[in-house]
């Protein structure tokens, strides 16, 4: 368990190398001079060249890269041109309003899909069955775009019911949560149901049965507990697609978090905003799979031992 | 007597696994002579379908020889491999999963012709339809997918493909153990027909030994990656002779419903040969061990004619039991 | 001959532990009907051990199952016939009434018991939530029971806290047969329990069977394939095919003068362990195919001595011996 | 399998004919649509600017059926143009990703060793960044062309069916047909090409139409934060994203091409529903 442990943190980091250099060269790729970007387009040629040497552009590739990491293992994410202010404060205050949004998200489509899913997986064939299935199969096919659109012109524009932009209380917070959560509450919903269903043909639920156990104590004790394992795996690469919705939910609704950062850095050339940006969320991507892996060895027992 | 078709000469097999080395096969050694059966008995995880595996290549050796008419196969490179399977093939377990789902019979008993080279177009089609009818299977079936075919068939058209380079030897790999009884039986006919009509030698993996009686000329039991005995089958079933051979004899319910005997029931699980201490690998769970068995290997001597056995105590060992199933 | 069946019934109800009568069972999925069983009559006696014999197919869990009314929900259904246990019919019982019958009443050890184990609970969780549920005791308690229970078939008590995997096969099998026995039923059911094992585990099981059953004074149903566990653990045996009882009578009497075709292709098609090797005879065929099952005799088709009669009406038990019957029309004139 | 066989298993199955024909109409009328519908779906008319949808009450394709966007242009006519083009990238990225992912799937999990290490840990790191934050990048810096975006996404998309593919090879490694075939004496490529692949077929279609669908939605985000298919030309994608403004005012803008998208991907979902009943010669029926 513990070697286990060790062997996925060490694979974590050498992907979160990985992640540092993919950033990196991306954005040495492409066109558009950073200095040029600052210095404005009025600058004289020595006024950019001094902007490039302060920002540390007249370097080598490699010597600006391990400077980059240098920085990071010092807990130093760089300095933010745009902002002119150092990258990881600027950070820390949108890593905050991302993490509510997702979280919310997060919670309500998983409470939803997993009450769902487990009713339509016990009552296989039915009528509410159907409609899960339904809503699973729309909400993967339905664009995160058109869905917050949609759910602005209808709650914000005719009913007005919730505000369609920004920050502010629970209610800011229910349209952008809904569009965040609605993909991934439909897959969840369709494995959580066809988990129930593939649980419930085992041999133990009958067994558990033939002891004298109630039908909803088997299911919703003994069946449940098997069942939810596939979605505890699943939740951690499910939450990378949540992740990667954030950046256009959080463009539609205003929502000063990391996404809209992240566009508006990229508009920018802010090469160090860019390149930290990406790599928190993929902290963030990492650390939740490390913790659906770590939540799976507690309720599955078996993985602890292999 | 002839020369053996196969010779195995101190066979070794070692799986690296977490804790060590698991001794999967340990120094075994057996011949097989031409259109003799040898059935190779023993439970799971004792390394029976591990020699088979090696012996047609799925898996190297880790140490020893198998020389099949005077080729090495453990050393054997691709190309003389590729001859020597030609004449050896093999029978697997698990009909449901020895067949490709994805393709129909014709496509499966094709396969062997297409490999080697020995046919296409309407001969090709003519030789398999010529094979499956040898076997028993009716033309139409070379249409069907896999699923399609019940058990019985799917293991026909599993020994039509070992069967169709005209080997000289097959090692079956518990060929009828997936099947139903009524099935079995069919099976086993056919393999014993087979054998004289086209002069095979088998080497018969299985953990029945009723089948395993029926159908072979001499049989070996394996305890634990080791023979622990050998003998022709009417001398082993007659005179059996190691205590592990005993209690598994006696361990096999039998219809004859005048004789409820009493049998000798081992005491816990077969357990696992990873790095595996001096001494008989059996002595755990023997019912007649000693000091001296904890501490030396014994080796396997010839007691009789063709007759071997791997214990020091065997000349007690009939009248050891005897004692025990009375005291029981 | 129904007369006579009558009066048996009335003498013999006082020790009745189960009576199945004329059980149909049919399973019903995306516009097929399989149907599994068909008219099984068996009577089962106090502390008595009858075997249930027959290939894959034949009907024999589905019979299991619907002693505990547990046939898959929505896909198995009971339409003919009724099963009485202790005189009461299991089919009119109440949902509660079910559950304290099942594992209180009537044991069941399953076939695998790797998959009739829940993977994720501790086995000695599996086994106490048995007691716990019938016995109305708490956890704690039970606990104490379960490392008794474990101990006496040669497990460490100690092991209690030990999830499935961790058990060797043949361990796991006694922890199955331990839940099914906790509450000292009356009735046991074995699902092949050694078909999964190896020979000498096997023959553990089997001892440990042999001894709880006679120590417990439970009746035992015993589902196998395996002719030779039947002669060894039952009195009477009932041969199934194509979800009839085609053979029904003492384990003796069947097993060396069999009345019906099937029971004598089933034992010539048996490799033996001792005596002359002969040929095996092969029953030609497939069997019968629940989801299209022959007219008349389901065997007919499979049959050497297949008469016309075979084809057409289904051969009633003829009474034999007061210990054995057969349902087969080639015997009809030598009654 | 025999084409009648196949064609008996697609009429059986209701989900992957609903999705199967939906498809085809789609498709069909995308890409004859420039033949005969009357307005450009690029010139801009600023007097017919947001037309309500008049429903072929003004004599069908003369006037504006589902009506005009804010620079004019005929809503229908954009719609079904723009769907060609957000068909025919998902179609080219979809079959690149496939045949790469495949090839790489089973190279991989047949071999096993360095290679597998290697090549499992670059999807480590792919699958780490969120792909549409990696699409952004990408496009973002290389300028948004089609070429670029295609290049981008099927960069990306490689990877889920590379280790789709894999996992296949990963379970029939171990088989005995496979097994069966060794010891017939057949080559390495004989085992992946005609035993292994055949098996890992019918999960590799289902993640086809499932990455058909997801790269038309893809196309929508990117095309959203301005990094999609590069205006005039109409994609379903900008298409939207440019009628945010109007919401209010002109909501059809949007509502059209959202539903049209909406129904191209339920379509492919529907036939990755259906495709195991259909191509998996164990299902009877």
């Amino acid at each position: 368990m513990r070697n286990n442990l060790l062997k996925r943190l060490g694979l974590t980091v050498f992907v979160l190398i990985g992640v540092t250099l993919i950033a990196f060269v991306l954005m040495r790729l492409g066109g558009g001079d950073p200095a040029v970007m600052m210095a404005g387009g009025m600058a004289t040629k020595e006024e950019v060249q001094d902007y490039r040497v302060r920002m540390g552009l007249d370097q080598s590739y490699l010597v600006q890269y391990l400077t980059y990491m240098n920085g990071i293992l010092h807990g130093d994410l760089g300095y933010s041109w745009s902002y002119h202010t150092s990258v990881g404060e600027v950070l820390s205050v949108r890593l905050v309003q991302t993490f509510n949004l997702t979280l919310f998200g997060f919670f309500i489509a998983s409470i939803f899909s997993m009450l769902l899913g487990t009713i339509a997986g016990i009552r296989h064939g039915s009528p509410i069955d159907f409609v899960a299935l339904l809503f699973a199969i729309i909400g993967q096919s339905m664009s995160i775009v058109w869905l917050g659109f949609v759910l602005i012109l209808i709650f914000g524009v005719q009913l007005k019911w919730l505000p369609t932009q920004g920050l502010g209380g629970l209610q800011h917070m229910i349209m952008p949560g809904i569009c965040l959560g609605f993909g991934y509450a439909a897959v969840q919903t369709r494995m959580m149901r066809s988990g129930m269903v593939d649980v419930l043909k085992e041999d133990y639920v009958v067994a558990t049965r033939a002891r004298g156990i109630s039908k909803s104590r088997t299911y919703l004790v003994y069946a449940l507990r098997n069942a939810l394992l596939p979605i505890i795996t699943n939740m951690g690469n499910q939450f990378g697609h949540l992740l990667a919705g954030v950046v256009v939910v959080e463009t539609i609704f205003n929502w000063p978090g990391i996404g809209q950062l992240l566009v508006q850095a990229i508009n920018m050339r802010d090469y160090q905003l860019v390149q930290s940006a990406l790599l928190i969320t993929s902290i963030l991507l990492v650390l939740c799979n490390l913790l659906a892996d770590i939540l799976y060895t507690v309720v599955d027992p078996r993985i602890s031992f292999q | 007597m002839s020369e053996p078709l196969i010779k195995i000469e101190g066979l070794k097999k070692y799986f690296p696994v977490k804790k060590g080395m698991l001794h999967a096969i340990d120094d075994f050694s057996l011949d097989i002579m031409p259109m003799e059966t040898v059935g190779l008995v023993g439970e799971s995880g004792c390394g029976k379908s591990t020699v088979g595996n090696v012996l047609v290549r799925l898996l190297d050796a880790t140490g020893g020889h198998v020389w099949f008419q005077g080729q090495d196969v453990v050393k054997a490179k691709p190309k003389e491999l590729k001859e020597i399977r030609k004449k050896m093939q093999m029978i697997f377990q698990d009909p449901y999963s020895s067949l490709n789902p994805r393709e129909t019979v014709g496509a499966i008993l094709s396969a062997p012709y297409q490999i080697h080279h020995l046919a296409s177009g309407k001969e090709l089609k003519h030789k398999v339809t010529e094979l499956a009818v040898s076997v028993g299977l009716e033309p139409y079936i070379l249409e069907k997918f896999p699923h399609e075919l019940d058990g019985g068939k799917r293991q026909l058209t599993g020994i039509a493909r070992a069967l169709s380079l005209n080997p000289k030897f097959i090692i079956c790999d518990e060929p009828v153990s997936a099947l139903d009884v009524s099935v079995q039986a069919k099976i086993i006919n056919l393999l014993i027909s087979m054998k004289q009509k086209m002069g095979l030698s088998y080497l018969f993996i299985s953990h029945d030994l009723s089948v395993v009686r029926h159908i072979s000329d001499r049989v070996a039991i394996m305890y634990l990656g080791q023979i622990v005995e050998t003998a022709p089958t009417e001398v082993i079933f007659g005179n059996t002779l190691h205590p592990y051979s005993i209690a598994l004899l006696s361990a096999v319910p039998q219809v004859d419903s005048n004789n409820k005997s009493k049998r000798i029931v081992l005491k816990g699980d077969v357990p696992s040969p990873v790095n595996p201490k001096p001494g008989c690998r059996f002595a755990p769970r023997c019912w007649m061990s000693d000091e001296k068995c904890k501490s030396e290997t014994p080796a396997l001597v010839e007691v009789g004619s063709g007759h071997q056995v791997a214990c020091h105590f065997w000349k007690q060992s009939r009248a050891q039991a005897q004692r025990v199933l009375n005291g029981n | 001959m129904k007369a006579t069946g009558l009066l048996e019934k009335q003498a013999t109800q006082s020790d009745q532990v189960l009576r199945i009568e004329n059980l149909h069972v049919e399973y019903r999925s995306g516009g097929g009907i399989a149907k599994a069983v068909n008219g099984v009559n068996l009577t089962l006696h106090k502390g008595e051990a009858v075997g249930l014999v027959g290939e894959s197919g034949a009907g024999k869990t589905t019979t299991a199952l619907s002693i505990l009314n547990l046939l898959p929900e929505g896909t198995g259904y009971i339409t003919k016939g009724d099963i009485w246990f202790n005189n009461e019919s299991v089919l009119k019982k109440s949902e509660t009434e079910l559950n304290k019958m099942r594992g209180g009443q009537i044991g069941m050890v399953f076939a695998n018991p790797l998959t009739s184990l829940n993977p994720v609970f501790t086995i000695g969780h599996q086994v106490a939530m048995v007691l716990m549920k019938h016995r109305g005791i708490k956890e704690k308690q039970a606990n104490e029971t379960v490392k008794q229970l474990l101990e006496m078939v040669g497990i460490p008590g100690a092991r209690l806290n030990d999830y499935p995997y961790q058990l060797s096969g043949g361990m796991r099998q006694r922890v199955g047969i331990i839940a099914a026995l906790a509450c000292s039923p009356q009735l046991l059911i074995a699902d092949e329990p050694t078909t999964a094992l190896d020979v000498t585990i096997q023959a553990q099981i089997l001892e440990l069977m042999k001894k709880l059953q006679a120590e417990y004074a439970s009746s035992l149903l015993m589902i196998t394939h395996n002719l030779g566990i039947i002669s060894e653990l039952c009195q009477r045996v009932a041969i199934m095919y194509g979800g009839e009882i085609v053979e029904y009578g003492s384990v003796r009497e069947i097993f060396t003068a069999p009345k019906h075709w099937y029971t004598y292709g089933l034992l010539h098609a048996i490799p033996k362990l001792t005596g002359p090797r002969e040929t095996l005879e092969a029953l030609p065929g497939l069997v019968a195919n629940a989801q299209n099952l022959p007219a008349g005799c389901k065997f007919h088709e499979r049959c050497s001595h297949c008469l016309e009669k075979c084809k057409s009406q289904i051969p009633p038990m003829f009474k034999i011996t007061d210990n054995h019957s057969v349902a087969c029309w080639d015997v009809e004139g030598q009654v | 399998m025999k084409f009648s066989t196949l064609l008996r298993k697609m009429s059986k199955s209701i989900l992957f004919m609903v999705g199967f024909s939906l498809i085809v109409l789609i498709i069909l009328t995308c890409a004859t649509s420039s033949s005969w519908t009357q307005w450009s779906p690029t010139i801009s008319k600023l007097t017919e600017r947001l037309r309500e949808p008049d429903w072929f009450a003004n004599g069908g394709l003369a006037g504006h059926p589902l009506g005009t966007d804010p620079l004019g242009r005929d809503v229908l006519t954009r719609l079904l143009q723009g769907g060609w083009t957000s068909l025919q990238i998902a179609f080219i990225v979809t079959l690149i990703s496939m045949s790469i992912g495949a090839f790489v799937g089973l190279i991989t999990g047949y071999f096993g060793g360095v290679f597998d290490m290697i090549v499992m840990r670059i999807c480590d790191v792919l699958m780490s960044i969120p792909n549409i934050m990696l699409a952004l990048c990408v496009v973002a810096i290389l300028g948004s062309s089609m070429f670029n975006l295609i290049f981008t996404l099927t960069a990306i998309g490689w990877v889920s069916t590379a280790r789709i593919v894999r996992s296949v090879a990963l379970k029939t490694k171990h088989q005995e047909f496979i097994s069966a075939s060794k010891v017939l004496g057949a080559s390495t490529w004989r085992i992946l090409w005609k035993e292994m692949f055949p098996n890992a077929i019918t999960q590799l279609m289902i993640a086809a139409s499932a990455y058909f669908g997801g790269t038309i939605l893809v196309e929508t985000n990117l095309s959203y934060l301005g990094m999609g298919v590069p205006v005039p030309q109409p994609s379903w994608g900008n298409m939207i994203s440019d009628g945010r403004q109007y919401l209010a005012a002109a909501p059809w803008v949007v509502i059209a091409p959202g539903i049209a998208l909406m129904l191209t991907v339920l379509a492919f979902n529907f036939m990755g529903d259906g495709i195991r009943d259909v191509f998996d010669p164990r299902n009877k029926n």
